[in-house]
C-alpha cells in the first residue's frame, strides 16, 4: 500500500505539489505526538471512531513512519516508541489469541481506540469552549469599576499566582546565585592543540589535516567544531614555528607536518 | 409584592434596595456573590427577588445582568458582541497545548498532570500550566491521596465567568462525553507521555515531547 | 421621536441604536464624547437626542448617565455613594518583599523571623509582617524551642481561604512550580545546545567531548 501522507487541518492544503519529505515535515509540524497524529490518520478512515479499523490505523502509522525513514526524517523517539508498539499490536491482532498473561490484542486495541475518541472529545470541547461568548473578547465587564470596596476581604490585591509566582522567583534566586549553563560540546582548541602535539610527534611527513581529526565524533555540529578547532590548532602552532602547513590550491587539503626543527 | 404596591413606603424602600443593588453591581468589574451582597443591604431582605427583578429589568438593554459561576455581573448584552468584538492580541493567542489542557481540566477536574498527559499523548511543556494559571483559570486543587500524592488542577470561579458559564454543568456538552464514558480516567495501556505515572515532575527536563 | 412611534421599525432601529450606546458607554474604561459615539453608529443619528433619553431613563436609577468635560460615563448615583464606601480603604498592591514573606512562612512554616531572613537573604522590614498579621494572614505559632526561644510564624485559615486552598497540603511543591513553568532557572544556550542535533536536549551529564 502506498503510504499517502495524512492531510489535516495543520498541513497546508493546495501549497502546490511538495516532495513527500517536505509534505512528512509540514505534517510532523502539526502534531503534538503520536497519539495527535494517529487521531489524525483516523479521520481519515472517515468513519466514526467508535468504528475504527485500528488494524488499519497501526498499518497507515506504520507506512508513515517508514515513508519518513526512506526519506531519512527524524522522527523524535516517542513515534518510534508507538512504531513499535503498533507492529507489536498489529501481530497480536493477527495471530489468534494464546492463553498467557498479556492483555489480548482485543483489549489492546480497544484500549487504543478509547485514547483516541478521548482525545477527540476533548479537542471538540476545547473548540466548543473558545466559541463560546468570552469575556474581554466577546462580552464585556464594566470598563471604568469604581473604587467602591465591595469584598472586604480584598484589601490587598494578592492571587494565589502572585503568591506561588513570588515563591518560584525566590526559589530561581536561590538556585540562580550560580548561572548554569549547558555544557556545550563543541571541540576546543586547547584540545586540538594538544591532540595535533601529540600526534606530530609520530607523524613526521607531510598528513592532511583530515586525518588528524579525531574517530567517532558524533553529530555534525561537533564535526564541523572538531575541523575548525584543528584548523586554528594548526595555526597556533605554525605561528610558534612547530608546524608547516601547505595547501596546493583554494578549496584544496590542507597538509601539515612537524616542522624541521634543529633540536 | 402584591401588598408592597399598596404601600408607598414599601415601596420606596424596595426602590432604594434596588437602586443599591444596581449601584454596587455597576461598580464592580468582578462577579458579586449573593452573600456579599446580602451583607450590604439590610437584614432579611431576599436578595434572590431582588435580582430577579433587575435582571428582568435589563433582559431587554444593551446591558445585561448575568449569574456565572463566581455570582452575579452586569456585562454587555450578548447579541452585541459582533458590534463590540475585539480582537484578541497575537501575543495574547493560546497555544493549541494551552487550550487543550484547559479543555482537559476543566472536563475532568480535579485531574493530575500526568492524567493530562495521558489524555494528550504528551509531556506538558513548561509555560502551559502557567499561561493558563496566570489567566486566572485554574490554580491548584488537593493532592490526590496516591503514591506521590500528586497535585492536582481544577478551574477557577474566573474561568467561569470568562467563558459566561453559571456552573460547570454548563459546560458544553459535559453531560453527553460523560455518558459515553469519555471523562473517565481509566489507566492506558500505552503510557506514551512521562510514563503515565503521577509523580510530580521531577526533573526539570520534561520539554516538549515533539522537541 | 413622535413620528417614529407610529413605525414599528424605526421603533425598534431606535432601540437598537441605544441599546449599543448603553454597552459602549458600560464597558468604555473612560468617557466618551459624543463624536466618537456616532463613530460607532450609522450615519446621520442624532446621538444627542439618544444621549438624552438614555440619561432620562437612568436618572432615577443606582446608576446614572453623566456627562463631564471628556464626555459621557456611567456613574453610580452620587447619593448613594455613603453607602456604597463603607471603609475608606482602597486596595492595594502587597510590596513584593511581603508577597515573598508570606510565601515563605506558607512553604517553611513554623519559621522564625530569623529563619525568613536566612531563607530570603535579607533582613525583613518591621512593617512586612505586621501587615501579613494585619491582614490575617498569619498568626504567631509556637515559641521554637530553642536558646532565646524565638517567635514561630505560621498562617492563618483566612490565608488559605483568601488564596482558595483548602488545606496546607495543597500548595504546589517545588517541582509542581517548576513543572507549572513558575521556576525556570536554567537558562539554555540557544543556537548551540538547542541546534546541536546531536545529542538529546539536556542530557547534561553526558560526557565530555574530547573524552
Amino acid at each position: 500500500m502506498a503510504p499517502k501522507p495524512p492531510k489535516d487541518g495543520f498541513a497546508e492544503e493546495g501549497a502546490g505539489p511538495a516532495s513527500p519529505a517536505e509534505q512528512l515535515v509540514l505534517v510532523l509540524d502539526g502534531f503534538e505526538g503520536p497519539l495527535d497524529m494517529l487521531l489524525a490518520l483516523g479521520r481519515e478512515q472517515k468513519v466514526d471512531l467508535t468504528k475504527i479499523s485500528i488494524l488499519q490505523l497501526a498499518d497507515q502509522y506504520l507506512a508513515f513512519v517508514a515513508e519518513a525513514r526512506k526519506v531519512r526524517l527524524e522522527l523524535a523517539a516517542d513515534y518510534l516508541v508507538m512504531a513499535a508498539w503498533l507492529a507489536y499490536l498489529k501481530s497480536r491482532l493477527l495471530i489468534p489469541n494464546v492463553e498467557d498473561e498479556e492483555p489480548s490484542g482485543e483489549d489492546m486495541a480497544a484500549a487504543l481506540a478509547f485514547q483516541l475518541q478521548r482525545l477527540e472529545a476533548m479537542k471538540e470541547a476545547s473548540a466548543k469552549l473558545f466559541r463560546r461568548p468570552r469575556l474581554g473578547v466577546d462580552v464585556f465587564p464594566r470598563g471604568a469599576p469604581e473604587d467602591v470596596d465591595i469584598q472586604r476581604k480584598s484589601v490587598f490585591q494578592v492571587t494565589l499566582y502572585d503568591l506561588l509566582k513570588a515563591y518560584g522567583e525566590h526559589k530561581k534566586r536561590k538556585e540562580g546565585g550560580v548561572l548554569h549553563i549547558e555544557p556545550v560540546r563543541l571541540y576546543s582548541l586547547e584540545d586540538a592543540v594538544r591532540r595535533l602535539s601529540e600526534l606530530l610527534g609520530r607523524m613526521p611527513d607531510w598528513a592532511t589535516l583530515s586525518s588528524f581529526l579525531p574517530d567517532g565524533v558524533r553529530g555534525a555540529l561537533l564535526n564541523r567544531s572538531a575541523l575548525a578547532a584543528h584548523f586554528a590548532a594548526t595555526l597556533e602552532l605554525a605561528k610558534a614555528g612547530q608546524v608547516e602547513l601547505r595547501q596546493d590550491g583554494a578549496f584544496a587539503p590542507i597538509y601539515v607536518r612537524r616542522a624541521a626543527r634543529q633540536e | 409584592m402584591i401588598q408592597d404596591i399598596a404601600n408607598p413606603e414599601a415601596v420606596e424602600a424596595r426602590l432604594h434596595k434596588l437602586r443599591l443593588l444596581e449601584a454596587l453591581l455597576f461598580a464592580s468589574a468582578d462577579p458579586l456573590d449573593e452573600e456579599t451582597l446580602a451583607g450590604r443591604l439590610e437584614r432579611d431582605t431576599d436578595v434572590a427577588d431582588l435580582l430577579e427583578e433587575l435582571r428582568a429589568h435589563y433582559a431587554p438593554r444593551g446591558v445585561n445582568l448575568v449569574r456565572t459561576g463566581a455570582g452575579w455581573s452586569f456585562r454587555t448584552a450578548l447579541d452585541l458582541a459582533p458590534l463590540l468584538r475585539q480582537e484578541e492580541e497575537v501575543s495574547k493567542k493560546l497555544s493549541r497545548a494551552a487550550i487543550e489542557t484547559l479543555a482537559i481540566i476543566a472536563y475532568h477536574q480535579p485531574v493530575t498532570r500526568a492524567e493530562i498527559e495521558a489524555i494528550r499523548g504528551v509531556a506538558t511543556s513548561k509555560g502551559t500550566l502557567d499561561i493558563l494559571m496566570e489567566n486566572g483559570w485554574i490554580r491548584p486543587g488537593r493532592r490526590r491521596e496516591t503514591p506521590g500524592r500528586p497535585l492536582t488542577w481544577v478551574t477557577t470561579d474566573h474561568f467561569l465567568d470568562h467563558f459566561g458559564l453559571e456552573s460547570l454543568r454548563d459546560l458544553p456538552g459535559v453531560e453527553d462525553l460523560r455518558a459515553a464514558g469519555l471523562l473517565d480516567s481509566r489507566p492506558v495501556l500505552l503510557g506514551i507521555a512521562g510514563g503515565g505515572a503521577d509523580e510530580p515532575a521531577e526533573s526539570a527536563e520534561t520539554e516538549d515531547a515533539d522537541g
